[in-house]
């Protein structure tokens, strides 16, 4: 019924655009409204800014600003040794360090000649799920939280806490796991664990279905999601999209399937798309791709050898040296297209290292595109549903 | 282009208005912050003290990986809003500052300012290595090593990252701090602004904050 | 002792039970919203220590003249709209300052505390708060339409324009209530309820996640403080007017804490399940369903 | 239909306002895993002070620090980690390899404090609340570095025991390359090493794969490194870090492997010692065994001319003459020498000092003199028998056994001491008892039982492989005698060789008897010094403790300044420490030339 | 993968051809023939997807590597186009105009590491730094643990010993 009120906007008081599709801002001329969005902001994801220009609620001019949390990863990497790396990595992307473990070691080793044994191979794909679950429940909890729900984030931040014990328990750390060694994995599962886990997994699908009823079956819910910030399928490879956000476009991009690594090849699953990428249908292949992960988890923990090495023999790691070359390790994480460039010159130190964070493309360049003509109140939403991380743009 | 960040230029305020900013002057320091003694009613400033002892707002700024474990924190797990403890997204009605680990020196600049805004007394609490001495970074050249010589630092906490309940017992801390009176750091960066200013302008050598905001 | 003077006391007496039933009723709606979120939540007396502490601040700056005020104006929208409500039904120290045509004051103060606010905050110089303030603006405008019209239905139901008479037309069992004698009103007013309690989906003015937090962002220590007192007052003046709209008053406190508690939770239940409206969609939702009751309210009770 | 279902879903939210909140009660009181990377403990009793947890340490965030009560010892550097809690990641790596297996870490992870200074501490030192935790992450089940020693080359015994051709053949490049890789630079060894080597740095070399850079750190400290890396009692490898959890380096084959892959032709050139500025001092050596040649080495190279004064007609001392060929082929022993001789070193065989030559001759002609010349005497255990004409003494057999001089050999041999020096000689004989009667029956018994035996561990163990007895743990008695032909030995049990204070003080248990069959019997428990050589009046001014040992200062400079002594009979016996004594010696007697100026 | 390059090595100098797995190769290709060539490739070879542009500093031949990873999103394979250029006023032309991500991707090589991209839009602005007054941090020859003592105040009372020097000194200190 309100379809009726659907006024058409008048949109004659906009500045048209100029040849580069921006608009020529003139400040003083009081019209616009400069606005920066973080980075102390709650609706921007992680430590960043959003340098925006508004006409009424409406973005004309958005400028991404990143580097509040450059550390300097890839120079840091230049002068530590192989082995030093390893616990550094992870910290480029803090909610699934996982990711980077597995790239920077598989790298390593593809360098090194180095074929680690088959139960490391299975516990890393588990642990490789588990993070894309864990990162995932958060994802979700923060989608819903951008638009103002706040009830599910407390659920699915429980259920990822629920992971984080599980990952404790086997990798010894919460948050940063340092578990994925060059050579191998650091521990075999701990007794009991299957069973936790399954646990855990029953509570997952359980409250899953909760936040499908509250969330996705939500008539503002869709109202705030649906034909919002549509990712148009042509801009897939003009952008570099990957991952979800390209899945959600019909595109199926996914390096699990497309480059297989790991145990992947032995698992049952399909790529999860949609067919156009609005904030709903991004929301939703995520929210399939999770159940998916718990599917993953399961088949895992099923086929998966119970005993055996889980390092291979490696030289002193105080003095490893890795043959000179150079390649390029890739891995699906939660966001897309994982990437480590390792580029080695024969000695001790790795002579660069270059990360490729998802986010990269998404945050920066598709953003600032994404976000013209968009509403103010729709930033958060659109920004949580690109599903960035600062830290792996800015490494 | 560095030359150029710090000549005096012409921002717009958010309406548009025109102002001329001087990179290099320190409008901050025009208006020097004062040091503000507590009440010298015994019984008064115990009651004020347990007050706010037991409501921390903290300000939502994650400044480093640390903000990750905040989530936990916040939510069914750690739920420390039984203790008193909530969010606050605005630094001006936040009473305590969580500096979530590293701090770039791109952040630094807005810790300081966001810092600047908060309202005393008001509190700072480091979490992780980095903050102590660098922690994993240490040789980086785009973070700080130790926190304590830009800010004044009331409570540590370590780890890397620690974990909530290590965030929970550094609140309790905070707290003890608060009601034995202690919780006196803004006073000590109005003291010793000076130094700190010193210290602060050691690496952030242009203050051009970008227009009126950030 | 002079009737005003007992009068003004007795208003200030319940200016205070107001402010303390408000100050709990807050820690515990904000515990309930835990406990769905299954944890535990804030102790149910936080919201005193909030404002104890929020008073213990020793700085505060100023962004001028309008600024100092702007809390004063809200709290003054807050307390002016209780004192003018008949709290308790029948009793001569609780009518505070009711008058013949008082349902048009409580309107127009329903918007007075918001336009000092507006005042205010435009002066504190961050865009959060101008953005926010026009956000408040447009929506209590679009809100305001099927208040008035559910009112306006009441009034020509009672032929009153008195809050004291409306509830007095209700009194003789629960059916007399006008939730069941005029249900179309009703519909509409607790509609409009929704955003009058700034509650989702129709939070938008503060939404955290867009402008952290809207027209207060930059007030602090005390000032805050009078903007929390005001958070408590304000919303228990509006469930006491709905109340005595639409549930037939209170002829007692202890009736009065049931009720309002019962209509705050109508809020908070639908608060809890969505997330927040954009404000053009608030507005057009407001201009839709609401709206079309509320005319039809006022058409069903002039001419049936 | 699902529009409204879409408004009424998110109702059922609600139904969780019943359930029980899922927080945890305590926080404060929850426990980590028992897997959990908390703070940091140290077993500091354990733990020797190698620093490989500062090494690995990406943060720097590891300090080696002294601490009270821990003494710096042979294998014990004395500093303990100190960790700083601002640098840490918890990442875990120093646990990982850690080569005592003494850093742990507790899964306890809250520390609080209001002094950022106060995150420094010392795990297992200072007094923390998780030092008796049970839990956390401890060592995994793999290795950073290899435990495990390559394994070398040598011949099978069933080839070997017949001949005198090297058991041990040397690593392949790829084996040192591996071998080397396990090294964890920690330098203990160092300290140990009497010559103070650069251990980790000639390793280093090796991995690196530049054999020329390690064949000068060799020589830097050793001018005999084929002999060194055969027959070095190598003490270093007892206090590598890597064997206290794995098997320790093998440091003396990956010397031998530097020495053997440089031509010897070249080392000239690679030492670059082709031209030495002489300046004109003569310096008179007594003995060309290890202490002398180190000294003639290092005097040499400081452009002193130095001549050696060699008893017998080769030169090497007991190198040549107490080690069986098995073990270092006289080849080796040549190639060091020549090198030390073409450096201008000139030695003189066939003279005996006190015979031929006076040493206060010597004292005139040069302007110092060295003596090193060893323990050549065998010494008895004066058990009644051991006058009987087929009781030997071990130095003297290996001695005739180089020289080329044909030895007796009986059916069965009994071998007195547990020595080096008894497994040569027993291994000796049982290759000449294989040449003579296709058997061996050689029995080596010992007083002190197996885990204290002095002779190196692989020497028993190899020794057995050739089928000779090792019983050890028995005290000789007295040698039968009947028909003046040695029947055999009779023992009783040995029950302890040190008291309480270490000193050398027997315990037997007369009741516990045992006879070896022998018809020789060698004795080989102890060598003595001889000298004659020193004429009455120099011993009259030489100071000498009351064992009749010289006594020297640290440059090994005696009480008569112009004489210097060095070797077994100051230090020892082994190679190494009379390469070390020469080597000082010289620096001694460069300082004392040069301070007569 | 080699049956593409066989094919275009008429057309353009390639060199230092290697498969380093199934997937990926890597070939070298001079600076002036770069662009038309990754253009080529994705235009006509299906390389739609640009994954990653970066940078290699070789200080010792004072050159610096530029690697454009390309990947084909049908047959799923992945070339490394490696692109040699001088390292003093190092520039390289743009492809800003092939992918949109490139611009961000160049920005951040003319902050790190100072290599220009001309016409790259904003390749200008600073990205990640703010303030930066020294060489490009990512060049090899920036020391980032000198700058990093120098500025940032590391804490004091750590002290240093290394097990073997110190054994020497309490040990043997005077040989």
């Amino acid at each position: 019924m309100s379809k009726l009120f659907n006024i058409k906007e008048d949109r004659s008081l906009f500045p048209e655009k100029n040849e580069q599709g921006k608009i020529d801002i003139d400040l003083s001329s009081h019209k616009y409204l400069k606005l920066w969005h973080g980075p102390q902001h709650p609706g921007i994801t992680g430590n960043m800014s959003l340098e925006i220009t508004l006409l009424g609620d409406e973005v004309m001019d958005c400028e991404t600003h990143v580097g509040y949390l450059h550390r300097g990863f890839e120079k840091l990497m230049e002068r530590r040794k192989y082995i030093q790396c390893f616990p550094i990595v992870c910290r480029v992307a803090v909610p699934e360090p996982d990711f980077n473990e597995y790239c920077f070691a598989s790298a390593m080793e593809e360098l090194a000649g180095i074929e680690i044994p088959e139960s490391a191979k299975w516990l890393r794909t588990l642990v490789l799920e588990m993070a894309r679950l864990a990162s995932y429940l958060m994802w979700i909890g923060g989608q819903a939280g951008a638009f103002g729900q706040g009830i599910i984030g407390q659920w699915t931040n429980y259920l990822r806490d629920s992971m984080l014990d599980r990952f404790e328990e086997l990798t010894g750390g919460r948050v940063y796991h340092m578990y994925i060694i060059p050579g191998g994995v650091r521990g075999l599962l701990p007794s009991g664990f299957k069973q936790r886990m399954e646990e855990n997994l029953k509570f997952i699908e359980q409250m899953m279905k909760d936040v499908e009823r509250v969330m996705f079956n939500n008539a503002v819910f869709k109202k705030r999601s649906v034909d919002m910030g549509i990712i148009e399928k042509d801009w897939i490879y003009k952008f570099g999209i990957t991952g979800p956000n390209a899945r959600a476009a019909g595109v199926p991009l996914d390096v699990r399937k497309d480059n297989p690594y790991l145990v992947y090849p032995q698992l049952d699953f399909e790529a999860v798309t949609a067919t156009h990428s609005d904030i709903y249908n991004r929301a939703d292949v995520r929210r399939r791709d999770l159940l998916m992960s718990v599917d993953l988890i399961r088949q895992i923990m099923a086929k998966m050898p119970q005993k055996g090495e889980i390092r291979a023999e490696t030289p002193n790691v105080l003095h490893w040296k890795v043959p000179a070359g150079e390649t390029y390790s890739k891995a699906e994480c939660t966001r897309g297209e994982y990437g480590y460039y390792m580029v080695s010159d024969g000695s001790e130190y790795p002579r660069r290292i270059n990360v490729r964070g998802p986010s990269y493309t998404h945050a920066v360049s598709l953003l600032e595109k994404m976000i013209i003509n968009c509403n103010l109140a729709d930033i958060a939403g659109l920004m949580v549903s690109l599903h960035t991380y600062p830290p792996e743009i800015e490494r | 282009m560095s030359k150029e960040h710090t000549e005096k230029r012409i921002v717009y305020s958010p309406e548009g208005d025109p102002i001329e900013v001087n990179p290099l002057q320190d409008y901050f320091c025009e208006d020097l912050p004062e040091v503000h003694k507590a009440s010298s009613i015994a019984i008064l400033e115990n009651f004020r003290n347990w007050a706010r002892s037991r409501s921390l707002w903290v300000l939502g700024f994650g400044t480093g990986c640390g903000a990750i474990e905040m989530r936990p924190l916040m939510t069914p797990k750690f739920d420390a809003y039984r203790y008193g403890i909530q969010w606050r997204p605005t630094p001006r009605q936040a009473d305590v500052f969580v500096v979530s680990g590293y701090l770039s020196v791109k952040t630094l600049k807005r810790v300081i300012r966001t810092y600047e805004q908060m309202q005393g007394p008001k509190y700072v609490m480091a979490l992780g290595s980095c903050t102590i001495n660098g922690g994993m970074y240490w040789d980086s050249y785009n973070t700080i090593n130790r926190l304590d010589y830009y800010l004044p630092v009331d409570v540590y906490v370590a780890g890397c990252m620690p974990r909530p309940e290590a965030l929970l017992a550094g609140f309790d801390q905070l707290k003890k701090i608060i009601r034995e009176g202690r919780g006196e750091g803004y006073n000590k960066y109005a003291e010793e602004f000076a130094w700190y200013k010193a210290n602060q302008k050691k690496i952030i050598k242009d203050w051009d904050m970008p227009d009126y905001n950030w | 002792m002079d009737p005003l003077i007992k009068q003004i006391l007795f208003a200030l007496l319940t200016i205070f039970i107001v402010l303390n039933y408000g100050l709990i009723v807050q820690g515990i709606v904000r515990k309930i919203g835990a406990r769905v979120g299954r944890r535990y939540g804030i102790p149910f007396y936080q919201p005193y220590i909030d404002i104890i502490k929020n008073y213990s601040k020793r700085t505060r700056i100023s962004h001028g003249i309008m600024y100092y005020i702007a809390p004063v104006f809200r709290l003054t929208g807050g307390i002016g709209l209780l004192l003018f409500i008949p709290v308790i039904f029948g009793n001569n120290m609780f009518q505070n300052f009711s008058f013949s045509g008082d349902l048009l004051l409580i309107l127009y103060f329903q918007f007075f505390g918001v336009l000092g606010m507006a005042l205010g905050a435009a002066e504190s110089g961050h865009p959060n708060s101008a953005i926010g303030v026009s956000r408040g603006l447009s929506q209590v405008t679009a809100y305001e339409l099927p208040l008035t019209l559910g009112v306006l239905s009441l009034a020509v139901q009672y032929n009153t324009l008195n809050v004291s008479e409306i509830v007095a037309a209700q009194q003789g069992g629960i059916l007399n209530w006008s939730f069941f004698t005029n249900p179309l009103a009703s519909i509409a007013l607790l509609l409009a309820f929704l955003a009058a309690m700034g509650r989702s989906p129709f939070d938008v003015v503060l939404a955290p996640q867009e402008i952290p937090i809207g027209p207060p962002t930059e007030f602090h220590s005390g000032f805050l403080g009078v903007l929390q007192l005001n958070r408590a007052i304000f919303p228990i003046a509006k469930l006491i007017l709905f109340m005595n709209l639409l549930f037939g008053g209170a002829t007692n406190w202890g009736e009065l804490i049931i009720k309002t508690f019962f209509i705050y939770m109508w809020s908070v239940f639908v608060g809890v399940a969505f997330p927040r409206f954009r404000v053009d969609q608030s507005v057009r939702w407001y201009l839709g369903v609401p709206l079309i009751i509320g005319v039809a309210a006022v058409v069903v009770s002039k001419f049936f | 239909m699902g529009k409204i279902n879409d408004i009424l879903s998110p109702f059922t939210a609600w139904k969780h306002l019943v359930n029980e909140p899922l927080t945890v009660k305590k926080p404060l009181e929850r426990e980590g895993a028992d897997r959990y990377r908390g703070f940091h403990k140290n077993e500091i009793d354990k733990c020797i002070g190698c620093g490989t947890c500062e090494d690995i340490c990406q943060n720097a965030a590891i300090d080696l620090v002294p601490v009270e009560g821990i003494e710096t010892k042979d294998g014990d550097s004395g500093l303990r980690p100190k960790i700083d809690y601002g640098r840490c990641c918890w990442c875990a790596l120093c646990v990982d390899i850690c080569t005592t297996n003494s850093l742990s870490m507790s899964n306890e992870f809250k520390w609080i404090d209001e002094d950022a200074d106060n995150f420094l501490f010392i795990p297992g030192a200072d007094d923390k609340p998780w030092n008796n935790s049970e839990k956390g992450w401890k060592k995994p089940d793999y290795n950073l570095y290899d435990p495990n020693r390559v394994d070398m080359q040598e011949l099978h015994p069933e080839d070997r025991d017949k001949s005198f051709i090297e058991i041990v053949q040397g690593y392949s490049k790829e084996q040192a390359l591996k071998e080397a890789d396990r090294c964890v630079e920690c330098g203990i060894c160092t300290a140990t090493c009497p010559a103070h080597m650069g251990i980790p740095e000639y390793i280093r070399a090796i991995r690196n794969d530049d054999l020329e850079e390690g064949l000068r750190i060799l020589y830097d400290t050793n001018p005999l490194p084929e002999i060194c890396g055969r027959i070095c009692t190598h003490k270093c490898e007892t206090v590598c870090s890597v064997g206290h959890t794995g098997d320790p380096l093998s440091i003396r084959w990956l010397k031998r492997y530097i020495a053997d892959q440089n031509p010897s032709e070249r080392f000239k050139e690679i030492l670059g010692t082709d031209t030495i500025e002489q300046n004109g001092k003569k310096i008179a050596i007594i003995g060309s065994g290890p202490s002398g040649l180190s000294a003639a080495h290092y005097l040499a190279l400081m452009g002193y001319s130095c001549t050696i004064f060699e008893k017998l007609p080769l030169a090497g001392g007991m190198m040549r003459y107490g080690i069986p060929e098995y073990r270092l082929p006289y080849d080796q022993i040549d190639k060091d020498i020549n090198y030390i001789l073409s450096l201008g070193v000139e030695i003189k065989y066939n003279v005996t000092i006190g015979k031929d030559n006076t040493l206060d001759q010597l004292h005139k002609d040069f302007d110092a003199v060295f003596t090193g010349t060893g323990l050549h005497l065998g010494r008895s255990t004066r058990i009644p028998g051991t006058e009987h004409k087929d009781v030997h003494f071990a130095t003297d057999l290996l001695r005739e056994i180089s020289l080329g001089n044909e030895i007796p050999v009986a059916e069965k041999v009994v071998v007195i001491g547990g020595g080096n020096v008894a497994m040569d000689i027993t291994r000796s004989m049982a290759r000449l008892q294989n040449q003579k009667f296709g058997k061996v029956n050689v029995i080596a018994t010992s007083l002190e039982s197996e885990d204290i035996m002095p002779a190196d561990r692989e020497e028993i163990v190899e020794a057995r492989e050739e089928n000779a007895q090792i019983i050890p743990g028995w005290g000789p008695q007295s040698i039968e005698i009947k028909n003046d032909k040695i029947t055999g030995l009779h023992v009783i049990k040995c029950l302890s060789v040190f008291d309480e204070e270490g000193r050398f003080n027997p315990k037997f248990d007369e009741n516990i008897k045992d006879f070896f069959e022998a018809e020789m019997v060698i004795e080989s428990i102890g060598q003595g010094m001889d000298l004659s050589y020193l004429t009455d009046e120099i011993k009259e001014n030489l100071k000498m403790d009351n064992r009749g040992r010289i006594i020297v200062d640290n440059n090994f400079q005696s009480s008569l300044e112009w004489l210097f002594v060095g070797g077994d009979i100051i230090q020892g016996p082994d190679v190494i420490h009379g390469i070390a004594n020469g080597h000082k010696a010289a620096i001694g007697i460069d300082n004392y030339i040069n301070s007569k100026k | 993968m080699k049956e593409i390059i066989d094919r275009l090595q008429e057309l353009y100098p390639i060199g230092d051809f290697k498969q380093q797995n199934k997937s990926l190769a890597l070939i070298t290709v001079d600076k002036d023939k770069a662009v038309d060539f990754i253009t080529r490739l994705k235009n006509e070879e299906g390389f739609l997807h640009l994954s990653i542009i970066t940078a290699v500093d070789w200080l010792e031949k004072n050159k610096f590597q530029l690697s454009y990873l390309i990947n084909n999103p049908t047959t799923k394979n992945s070339f490394v186009v490696r692109v040699m250029i001088d390292r003093e006023n190092a520039e390289m032309f743009s492809i800003h105009h092939l992918w949109e991500q490139a611009a961000t991707y160049q920005r951040e090589l003319k902050e790190m590491f100072g290599i220009d991209f001309p016409g790259s839009p904003g390749v200008d602005k600073p990205f990640i730094l703010e303030g930066w007054h020294e060489i490009p941090p990512y060049r090899r020859d920036f020391d980032t643990k000198n700058y990093s003592e120098e500025t940032y105040f590391p804490r004091e009372g750590r002290t240093k010993n290394v097990p073997a020097e110190y054994m020497k000194q309490k040990l043997y200190p005077d040989e």
